[in-house]
This record gives structure tokens, C-alpha cells and sequence, in this order.
């Protein structure tokens, strides 16, 4: 369990003899984040498509209705632009409102709101305004989702400034990131990847992993630098295996937060290893790994033996669920990648 | 301004109860209800009757093979054959259909093969035929977005003197979209030649009508637009027929757009991936499947005496050959070619696209060749 | 379904010919054209009379101030203060104002001094006023946007058991986004206690209604999500009044969203930068100014008694001071910190933006110690 | 006239002698290409908020209502997802669409319109479909205009695959891109510099100039590879010139294509100079200058003595107008950032 090292545990002792840990999934992870968010604030309102008696396409907000009842969480008409508008004008009057995008390409509807507004009010007010709204996404493929249900948008979103992007990889993430992302007075673009959704870790709940703006370390390694995020961590921890079988040592880091980036963690990485490559689901051009390329190249580029490599979804749409399997970037692809470098 | 509003005739107000020319019953309707449209003519009928049959049979098949998880997904459109057969039935050859992810069944009855049709929710790729053959757009996912296309192509049209009008499907939410609300005004203000279609199925995925909108109904939105509406029995073939030929035409002699709901019920779930049990009681579906448009249409033309035990045998095996052929479409997959993920995504050629696809090729060869992947 | 159809009670229709209470010439109007609302008293019509002095006096300073180059751009309401002022005056203390760049008059009547309320237009920062302080939103720039806001601010204050009012400005062209659509749905489906006021002032930059909406009115629009809608003479405060305060106090009262269609004329140009003889004749403008909203209740209080010489004078010199003011503070530049470009970008501070702040630190040093810039 | 130093002419020889050069502004160019395509080919139409009698608010469509009549050219009602969705249906039918977005960030409400349908149609359809639609979109700042005026959205269509976005620097690309945009089958994305539309050359219109997908060297040098587009191309010559007087050879590029790019006309420079930078105004994390770095890198690590530099607007809002010459970057920025390397 690398990535529970990681963490420390806020809970009072008491608390925490009380519990026992379960295995929990990402899901659930995301629905007990939820539920005690809200019962600790009374400000934080979860609204969006089929949130309510459904508990959402994925479930994540099961059972939260009956709990709350509908002033608290319910189901919006049909728009998305409509409730980040509305989130925006409640969060303006004090509340915190969570809302869902069903999936990752129906947030373009609300792309406007999001970046002329969401992403601005607190600047264009002096700070006078501040919009603490946590808009969910699930993103990504994996799960043989036809057409528009599978995008990885997170270059859209991080390339506006206002905006604060993250997205965990695990149960424990989830919860804590989640948590954070409420609490946060920010705008924060919480990214869920929905082939995660399903997997389980043993957690004690609540759980507080370490703050949602630094990577993780998850895997220790001497060679190269692997940094991954959402969806790809798993890939990445793969290939580290793959690696470690072929006598490479391959250090994961998971960045959890996409905006701001964690340069201190992936830098002193870097620096030891001289080596790095990217890995993502998004398409390669302009996707988050040219950022993450760019930067460390620019701020480590003495301590590079070799180019960083991105290893990426294809720059063509989303393909239809037999053909993702070659679209997205597995662990054989990254080891790959690695021996196209001069060693 | 006050010349615009003397000066405009105020267009056809939606009625308050359903238009209905069949009832539930499978009784023709008189008077006031059917606003003045009259009955389409037996044969007419019993032509929707055919190919609801054929429909609902091909539904239920693609259902089964969902659940046998020969398809990615399928949202079906059961209980809604009086609408998916009657617009589909109300267009000319040259016209087009904008559908969506739940009018499958309209691309079938409009002539496109269970195969070309499936290849969507089969995951082969996202289009399965050509749009220009068949005059019927890519089914849309993205809500009420393809309206706004279906306004588009039908101004294209007009704008080129042909009388090629365009029909699009919408769901209950989907209307909420802004998306939706901008074609209904395109259209109305260039009075594009197209039929809007909203489908009242009651529900978009879990959440009802009455948190979709506070309007009465649906067909009220055209006021807003200076449009006809209609709000019509979207259980009763006859009904739903009628006002669509006649908006249909309307169009076609350059009177504009017609927005039309259709009340239906959504028998089945969203998709198979749904649970109705956690928004909706069983009394509502037992209601519903009690007002079928199929059960309806059945009771009179049978007694018409139209619908003889021989017509009903025949109807049958066209439905049973067409299941039968949707089976066997389904039983094998087709060889993808994973390379072609290259080859449509633009239509002039990219060194940089051509590297991943050389890169892919290799990665595929050295696969065979028992490498990584 | 047919429950809602026949439970819910028909919501107010809008009238075909404009809501009137005093006509253009400034005469009271009785019988149908009220609509059955009630002329404010002449006390409060004085009031409106006066804050309409005062804001036109301010948007002809500000628009001769933009001509000398001290603003970046105005737009100006010009004739359609009776819209802008009524709704100010409509709204209690506590209720929110969501205005876009054309309403930057009823800003000011609202209290915010005229530095804060031209810091946008003066290009010194993109707000100039703290929102929650005078409960106004900031001016919306993207059209239809802030109506969303106000829908959800609106909401928020129902939940939370307060009874806050928001209204919104829309223009006619801002009508036709998306967002705007979904505004008036969000709002009548959630019940919230919002004002859409459109004003209707027939351009939207150069477009005219006509190729805007095919709808007679925009209040028509209101059918169509099931709230009340009225089709108001939009240069008349007594009647703009009466109709906006009925709506706020119903939404008070819990009886939910109104939309308002002011009909009015925007009497300048889009913006300074505009150029209005390449899209509409003078004959037009120059019928708009004869039904001038101040004028004609001039005429009217004047008749009354209640407009003496001596009340005149003293509008007059609210009026002129108010100018002056607007002068004396348009005079100076107030000096800006660019250095503040980075901290309101982000509550939580953020490393690489310290770095980036940083960097025009040490350049604006350096420019100063006669360095690159 | 280094510029047109590159360019060859088509036309024949009889047309070329009845012209003369005359100074043409690049908006003018514009509308010139707009013109002759549409008396080219009766399939182009054009349409958009004011594009009609007003001829647009930057007068690119200046006279064309009179000349082509409004069944070729109109207003459409105030709404940009519409605008785009009723294009793509008219492209379905057989028309060639030129249609307008305002300003920048008044083609977000149009952004799900663009990504989900504009991008992917052909792909979607295995090539049934082609939509030979552009849309205009003036862009990025310098223009003191306020709030929502000003944003440079390259990078959010740069990443999305289906897109061609190309910008030109200049009244003769200007002229001569468009016409090819609108010949093209592919979506393109065309992004006006709004601060050059009033800039003037010395241009025989109708010109040919080299196919839009290729970058152009307009400044040769041998010290640095200076790479720009749109807005500061201009930017770039003057930091040339600075350069060239503390006795720096910058060789500047003009990409005149951001999607698809250039690798090779950049990559060759590169390998000359060994030294690069990117100059753009949108934001830097995220933005268009990180997959220039970042492919270039990949490309020519070996060949290059020094990070690739970035210089752009900051992580910010765009500014209001009396403080965006501290956002800008400016030829002594250039100079600025190039002084940070080791030489
Ligand atoms: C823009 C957008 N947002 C969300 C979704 C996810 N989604 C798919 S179907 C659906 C419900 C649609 O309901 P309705 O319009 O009534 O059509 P029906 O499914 O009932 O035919 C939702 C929310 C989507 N496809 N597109
Ligand atoms: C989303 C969006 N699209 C385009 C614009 C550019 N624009 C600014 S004002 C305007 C006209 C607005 O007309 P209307 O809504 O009638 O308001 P008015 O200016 O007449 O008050 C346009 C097109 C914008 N600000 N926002
Ligand atoms: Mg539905
Ligand atoms: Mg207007």
C-alpha cells in the first residue's frame, strides 16, 4: 500500500479506534466525501442531471436525497451552462455549491460560464467576490463508452487561469481531494476518472491524505521520472512493475493536482533521476503533457540526459469502444517509449 | 414594433389536452379533440401499423442482444413507435431526419440495415452508414445540439430553391439545452423548413417532466417563437401522422417551422445500464403500457376489418425476418481495422497524424510478431 | 401529465399592444391598455422623474467624457432610463441588481458613485465596486450570462428562507442565447424570485428585432415556461414601475419568475465606436425621441402641479453636481498597481504566480532604474 | 519585404500587369478574400451577428451585403452555438459556411458546437462527411478592450483533433490564407490578430501566398530561432532588431499554421541556431508555446544548447486596458528572457 504511506490521518484516536478499514471504491470514496461535507456545512448543495433519487449515472451520490432531502440536493433541468450559472449566482449569495457534469464532453456546453466567469469572478472583483463551487467531471475512457463519453478535457482547463484542477487516483484521494475541493474557496475543476470509479483500496473513513495541490511520490525509482495522474497512475504503476521485471527503476508520481503543478516534487524527481516521460489519455497535441514538458525542461534542462516523452492518446477524437484499447496508452507503450531514448 | 405585432397573424396555439384522432381504446376520435385533423385513411394506417410492428419487434431484439452483450449499449424506444414511425412515414425521399441515441428504430424503418445501424452501440466505430445515402444525420448524443444542424441544412435547402424539408427528434430534457432554444428561434426567424419533434417520453434518464419544465406543455414553447405547436397523443399513430404530414408540408410550401410534442412513455429504461425502479413506480408503467400505440392501432383496424388474421401473419414474419437478420448482423463482428482511427480525421493529410499511424502500424506488427502489446 | 395540464392554472398572458399608464404625449391612460395596473402616485412619479434627470444628465457626461478620450468605450442608455430607473426603484434594499454594460445609469441610481462605476469602461480594472456591498452583480458582458446568476442567487436566498428579490437586465438580441433560454427555465421550474426585464430597445448593435425573433412580443417568450410575461411600453416609468414592483413583490411572496418586455429605443449608438447610419434611418431616430421617456412625464407632472419651477431647479442641480462629480473624478487617473494583476487571480496562493509576479517586479524595477521597458 | 520575398504569385501574367501595388490593411485583405471567394464559388455564404449592413464591428464584411445580396451574406440572431450548429447543417447540404464570432471569447457559448460536432463529424462518419466551414474569430489583445475582448483561445482548438486553426501576421496571408481556408475541406479555425487588422503592406491583391500549413522564415539569423504567429509576429521583428543591434542573429518563424505545425521548417531552424523561444500573448500554463517546447524538444533535444523559452502573457485574466501593456510581451521581454540563458 505505497500511496496510504503516504498519508497521515487527521482523525482524534478515539475516532479512529472506532473505525475499521473497509475496502471502499473511488465511488463510494466520493459519496462519503459528499455526505460529510455536507452534513458538516450547511452551505454546500449538490445539484445537477439525475443527482437526485438516482444518485447520478455512476452512483456517486447514492443515497444522499433520502438523507438530505431536496433543498440540499436535487435534480436541475437539463443545461449545463444552466447550473454552473445558477452554482455561480448561489455561491454569490454564500452557499458551496457541488455540481455534476454527467460526462466529460456535456461540460461544453457550460464551457462559457466556466471560463468567462467561473474562472474570473474573483479577479475582476478585486477579490471582492469569491466562488467557492466544486464543478465534478467524470473524464476519461476505459469504460467502452460510446462517442462524446469519454473525453479527457483537462488541457481546456488548465489552461485557464482562475481555475484550480485536480483529480485523485485512488479511494483515499478522492475522499480527502474532494473534501479539500469543497473547503476550498476557489473554483476547483475535480476531475474523477471513471475506469477508477470501480476500484477498491482499504480506507479508513474520513481519511485526510496529504494537500490536494502536491503530487505524490507513489513509487520510488532511480532511472526515470514517470509522472501520471487520474486514469493513468495505474499505468504507470504498471509500468513500473514492467520496468522493475527489465532491471529499469521507474519512480511514479501521481500529481493529483493538474493546476497548479506541483514543480517542487516533480523537479527534485527529475533532478535525481535525469530522465522523465508523461503519460495521459488526452490527445498529445497541446494536451497537459506539453505544460508538464515545457516546464521541466525548462526549469531542469541541465539535469536531462534525454528529451521528456509524452506517452498519449493519438491526436484523433475519441474512438469508439473496440478500437480504445489502441487509442490509449498502456504500460507496454510507456516501457516502449523509454527504450527510444539512448541509454 | 406595434406594426409587427398588428401586423403578424398569430400562429396556431398548442391545444391544452393531447390532439387525438385514435384513443387508448382504439376508438376514432371526433369533435373538438382531434382540432380539426382528420383521420388518415385505413390502408394509411394500417401501413404505421406495419412497420410499428416491425419496429417494436426489431427493439425488443436489439434489447435481447444487449443483454447479451453483443452491443456496448441501446436505448430503446419502446412504446414510442407512433412517433419514430409516423415522422419517419411523413417524409418525403429527399427530406432529412436529425435523430437521436433513442431513434434507431427510425433509422431501420427509413431503410438503414441493422448492421449499418448498430454499428454505433455495437462500438465498432461511431457511424455505421452514410448520411448523404440515407438523408438521415448521424444519431446525436450531445443534447438538441443536431436540431440546430437540422436547421441549418434545411435553410441550405431552401436557400437553393429545393423543397427538401428537415425533421428533428428531441427528447422532454433535451429542451432544456440552450442548444434547443436557439433552433427553435434560427428557424423560426429564417423560417427554415423544419418539423421539431419533441418526444415526451416523461423522463430524461430519472428525472420527470415537471423538473424538466413549468410550462404546461411543451408544444406552449412555440408561442415564444411565433411558431405553430401542437400537442398531440404521441401514443396515437393516426394523430401524430396527421400533424406531422401537415407541418411537414406546411414546410415544404414555405410556411416555416412547427414545433410538435408527442406525449409518450419510455417503457423501458434510459438504457440497459438504468434502474427505473429508483425514480418510478411500477402503477405509472402499467399505466403506460396500457395506452400502447400499438394495442390501440391493432384494435381498430381489426375492427375495420383491415388487420386480417392473414395481414397479421405476414406482418409477423416481415418482424421475425427482421429480428432474425439483426441476429445474424449482430452474431459476428466485423474486422476493424485499428489504422483507419487515422484516416478521417481530417480530410487533407498530416505528416505528424501520419507518424502515429506509422507508429501504431509498427506496435501492431511487432504485436504479431509476439512483441509488447 | 395530463394532471399538470389541467391543475395548473394558465399564467398571466401577455397583452398584444404595450402596458401604457401615461402615453407619449404625457397623458394618463385608463381602461384596457393598464391592464388593469394602477398609476403610481405622483409623488413617486416625481421621484422616478427625478432620478431620470439625474441619470441622463450622468450618461451624456459620460458619453462627452468618452468623446474626449477619457474612457475606453460607453455604452449609453439614452432613452431608456424609464426602464432602468423603475427597476432601481422597484428593488428593496436587500434585493440584488444583475446589470449588464448598458445599465451602468442604473448603477449609479443605485448608489454606486460614479469612479467605482466607470472603472470598467475606463479600463482601470474589470470592476470598480464591491458586488456584495451594493448587492449588484457586475456589469455582464458575455450576453445572457448574468441571468443565470441571478436565477441562482435568487434560489439560494429562497433556501435559505431570506426574501431577496434579483433582477436582471437582458437586451433584445441577448434573447436569443442559450443562456437566456435556460435562465427562464432554471427560474420557473425552481420558482425562483426573479425580474427578467428585457429591454426590448429594438437594436442589437446593428441587428434589428426582426431578424432577432419571429415572436410578436418577448414577453410572449413567457408562455412557453409556463411564468407570467408582460409587454410593456418600455418608455414609460409609471407604467415600467407599476408592472416591475408587482412582479418583484409576487416573487417575494414566493409567486415565483416574471418576464417584462420594455419596449424602448436605444437612442445613441451601440457604443461610441458605432457607427448607427449604416443600419438605421434618421426618420426612425427621430420618432423614438418624440416618445421620450422624460419628456412626456414632464409633461405630465407639470400639469400635475407637482413639477414646479422650483422642484425643476433643484433636479437640475442634483443633476449638475452629479456631472461635475462625474468630471472631477474622470479628471485623474487613479494610479494602478500592476503588481495587483496577480492577487486576486487565485484566493490560495500559488508558487508560480508568486514567480510571475516576481518577474514584473524586478521589470518594472528595472524600468525605473532606466532598465529594458 | 522580407515577406513577400517568400511568396510566389498565380496569377497570370496579363491580371497581374493591370494591377498595382496598393497599400492594403489586413482587415482589407480580408474582406477582399471574402469577396473573391464568394464571386468564386456561389456555394460560400457568410453570416454572423452584424456581419450585414454594419459590414462586422471590425468592418471585415465591409460592403459585401450590398454586393452579394442578403441570401449569401446576413445577420443571424445573437447566438453563437447557433451560428455554428445551423454552419455545420448547411455544410451538410453542400454549402461552404464562413461565419463569424464577435470577439474571442464570445465563441465559447459555441464551444460544445466546435469540439463535439464541428472537430469529429468527418472522422465520426468515416469521411461521409465533410464540413468545409470557417469560422473568424478575431483574437487576442493590444486593442484596449475590456473584459472578454481580448483572449487568444489557440490553445483550447489547437487541442482538440479535427481542427485546422491557422492565423496570419499579415494583409497578404491574410488575403491569401482565408481563400485557401475556405477552399479547404477541412473545419478551419481562422484567428484574426485584432490589433493588425489596421496594418498596412504594399500588396498586389489577388496573391498567392506558400499553402497555409506552412511556417515561413521571415527574418533569417543564426543565434536563435524566435517562433511567432498572429499578433506577434510583429513583436518578434522588433526583437529582432533589438538584437541585431547587441549583435543578436534572430531568425524568426511565422507559424502561420498552429494546427497542423510546421516541424519541419521550425525543427531545420532549430538545428541551425541550437537555441529557440516562443513568443505568444494567451496565458503560458497550458498554452500553445508549451507544445511548441515541448515538441521541439522532443525532436531536436541534441541539437539544443539551452532550454526552449517561453514568453507570453502570465497565469492571469487578461487584463483591463490600462494595464495590459504590463501582460503583452514585448520585444524587450524577448531580449529580457533570451539574456537568462547561458551563452
Ligand atoms: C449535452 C448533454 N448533456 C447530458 C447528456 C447525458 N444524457 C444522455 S441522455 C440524457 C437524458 C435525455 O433525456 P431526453 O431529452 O428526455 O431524451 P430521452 O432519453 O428520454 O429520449 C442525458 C442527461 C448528453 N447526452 N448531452
Ligand atoms: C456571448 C456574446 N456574444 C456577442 C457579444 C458581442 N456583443 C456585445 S453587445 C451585442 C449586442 C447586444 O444586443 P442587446 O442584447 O439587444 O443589448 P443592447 O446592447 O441593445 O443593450 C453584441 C453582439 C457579447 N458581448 N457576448
Ligand atoms: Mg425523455
Ligand atoms: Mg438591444
Amino acid at each position: 500500500m505505497t500511496i496510504l504511506e503516504n498519508r497521515r490521518s487527521a482523525m482524534p484516536a478515539a475516532q479512529e479506534a472506532a473505525q475499521t478499514a473497509t475496502q471502499v471504491s473511488l465511488a463510494g470514496a466520493l459519496t462519503a466525501a459528499l455526505r460529510d461535507s455536507m452534513a458538516e456545512d450547511s452551505r454546500v448543495v449538490v445539484f445537477g442531471e439525475d443527482v437526485g433519487p438516482l444518485g447520478g449515472v455512476f452512483r456517486v451520490t447514492d443515497g444522499l436525497a433520502k438523507e438530505f432531502g431536496d433543498t440540499r440536493i436535487w435534480d436541475s433541468p437539463l443545461a449545463e451552462a444552466g447550473i454552473v450559472g445558477t452554482a455561480i449566482g448561489m455561491a454569490m449569495y454564500g452557499m458551496r455549491p457541488v455540481v455534476e457534469m454527467q460526462f466529460d464532453a456535456f461540460s461544453y456546453p457550460a464551457f462559457e460560464q466556466i471560463t468567462s466567469h467561473l474562472a474570473k469572478m474573483h479577479n475582476r472583483s478585486k477579490g471582492a467576490v469569491t466562488l467557492p463551487i466544486v464543478i465534478r467531471i467524470p473524464y476519461a475512457g476505459g469504460i467502452g463508452g460510446v462517442e462524446h463519453h469519454s473525453d479527457s478535457s483537462e488541457a481546456y482547463w488548465t489552461h485557464t487561469p482562475g481555475l484550480t484542477v485536480v483529480t485523485p487516483s485512488n479511494p483515499a484521494d478522492a475522499y480527502s481531494m474532494l473534501r479539500e475541493a469543497i473547503a476550498s474557496d476557489d473554483p476547483v475543476i475535480f476531475l474523477e476518472p471513471k475506469s477508477r470509479y470501480w476500484s477498491k483500496d482499504a480506507v479508513e473513513l474520513p481519511v485526510v491524505t496529504p494537500p490536494m495541490t502536491r503530487a505524490l511520490v507513489l513509487r520510488e525509482g532511480t532511472d526515470v521520472t514517470l509522472v501520471a495522474y487520474g486514469p493513468t497512475v495505474k499505468t504507470a504503476l504498471q509500468a513500473a512493475d514492467l520496468g522493475a521485471a527489465e532491471g529499469l527503476s521507474i519512480e511514479v508520481i501521481d500529481l493529483r493536482s493538474l493546476s497548479p503543478f506541483d514543480d517542487e516534487t516533480v523537479g527534485a524527481s527529475v533532478r535525481k533521476t535525469s530522465r522523465a516521460a508523461i503519460i495521459h489519455e488526452a490527445s498529445q497535441f497541446g494536451g497537459y503533457g506539453a505544460e508538464v514538458a515545457a516546464r521541466v525542461t525548462e526549469r531542469q534542462f541541465f539535469h536531462l540526459a534525454a528529451p521528456i516523452l509524452r506517452i498519449t492518446g493519438f491526436d484523433i477524437p475519441f474512438p469508439s469502444p473496440k478500437l480504445e484499447e489502441y487509442h490509449l496508452p498502456t504500460a507496454e507503450r510507456v516501457l516502449a517509449a523509454l527504450d527510444t531514448w539512448e541509454w | 414594433m406595434s406594426d409587427r405585432v398588428a401586423t403578424r397573424e398569430e400562429p396556431v396555439r398548442p391545444t391544452l389536452l393531447p390532439i387525438s384522432l385514435i384513443d387508448g381504446a382504439g376508438v376514432a376520435v371526433n369533435g373538438k379533440r382531434t382540432a380539426g385533423f382528420a383521420r388518415p385513411d385505413d390502408q394509411l394506417l394500417l401501413g404505421l401499423y406495419r412497420k410499428m410492428v416491425v419496429a417494436r419487434r426489431f427493439d425488443i431484439q436489439v434489447s435481447a442482444l444487449t443483454r447479451q452483450g453483443r452491443l456496448a449499449t441501446y436505448p430503446s424506444a419502446l412504446g414510442q413507435e407512433a412517433c419514430e414511425i409516423s415522422a419517419v412515414a411523413a417524409l418525403a425521399e429527399g427530406d432529412w431526419l436529425f435523430p437521436t441515441y433513442r431513434d434507431t428504430v427510425a433509422l431501420v424503418s427509413r431503410g438503414v440495415t441493422p448492421a449499418e445501424a448498430l454499428t454505433l452501440f455495437r462500438g465498432d466505430w461511431h457511424l455505421g452508414f452514410d448520411p448523404g445515402h440515407y438523408r438521415i444525420a448521424p444519431q446525436s448524443t450531445p443534447l438538441a445540439t443536431q436540431a440546430l444542424h437540422a436547421v441549418g441544412l434545411a435553410t441550405a435547402a431552401k436557400l437553393k430553391g429545393d423543397d427538401t424539408v428537415a425533421l428533428t427528434f428531441l427528447g422532454d430534457g433535451s429542451t432544456s439545452e440552450g442548444d434547443a432554444h436557439e433552433a427553435f428561434n434560427f428557424a423560426a426567424v429564417w423560417q427554415a423548413p423544419v418539423v421539431f419533434l419533441v418526444q415526451n417520453n416523461q423522463y430524461a434518464i430519472s428525472v420527470p417532466v415537471a423538473k424538466q419544465t413549468h410550462a404546461r406543455t411543451f408544444a406552449d414553447k412555440a408561442i415564444g417563437y411565433g411558431m405553430p405547436g401542437y400537442f398531440v397523443d404521441g401514443n396515437d399513430a393516426a394523430a401524430m401522422f396527421a400533424v406531422i404530414s401537415a407541418s411537414v408540408e406546411r414546410a415544404r410550401a414555405g410556411g416555416g417551422p412547427t414545433l410538435i410534442e408527442g406525449l409518450t412513455y419510455r417503457v423501458e429504461a434510459h438504457t440497459n445500464s438504468d434502474d427505473p425502479t429508483r425514480y418510478r413506480g411500477k402503477a405509472e408503467e402499467t399505466t403506460w403500457r396500457g395506452l400502447d400505440p400499438i394495442a390501440r392501432l391493432e384494435t381498430y383496424l381489426t375492427k375495420a376489418g383491415i388487420l386480417t388474421a392473414g395481414v397479421a401473419a405476414d406482418i409477423t414474419a416481415e418482424a421475425e425476418a427482421l429480428a432474425s437478420a439483426t441476429r445474424d448482423s449482430m452474431s459476428e463482428s466485423p474486422v476493424l481495422d485499428p489504422l483507419e482511427l487515422f484516416d478521417h480525421v481530417y480530410v487533407n493529410d498530416r505528416p505528424a497524424l501520419l507518424e502515429q499511424r506509422a507508429f501504431l502500424e509498427r506496435e501492431l506488427a511487432a504485436t504479431e510478431a509476439g512483441g509488447h502489446r
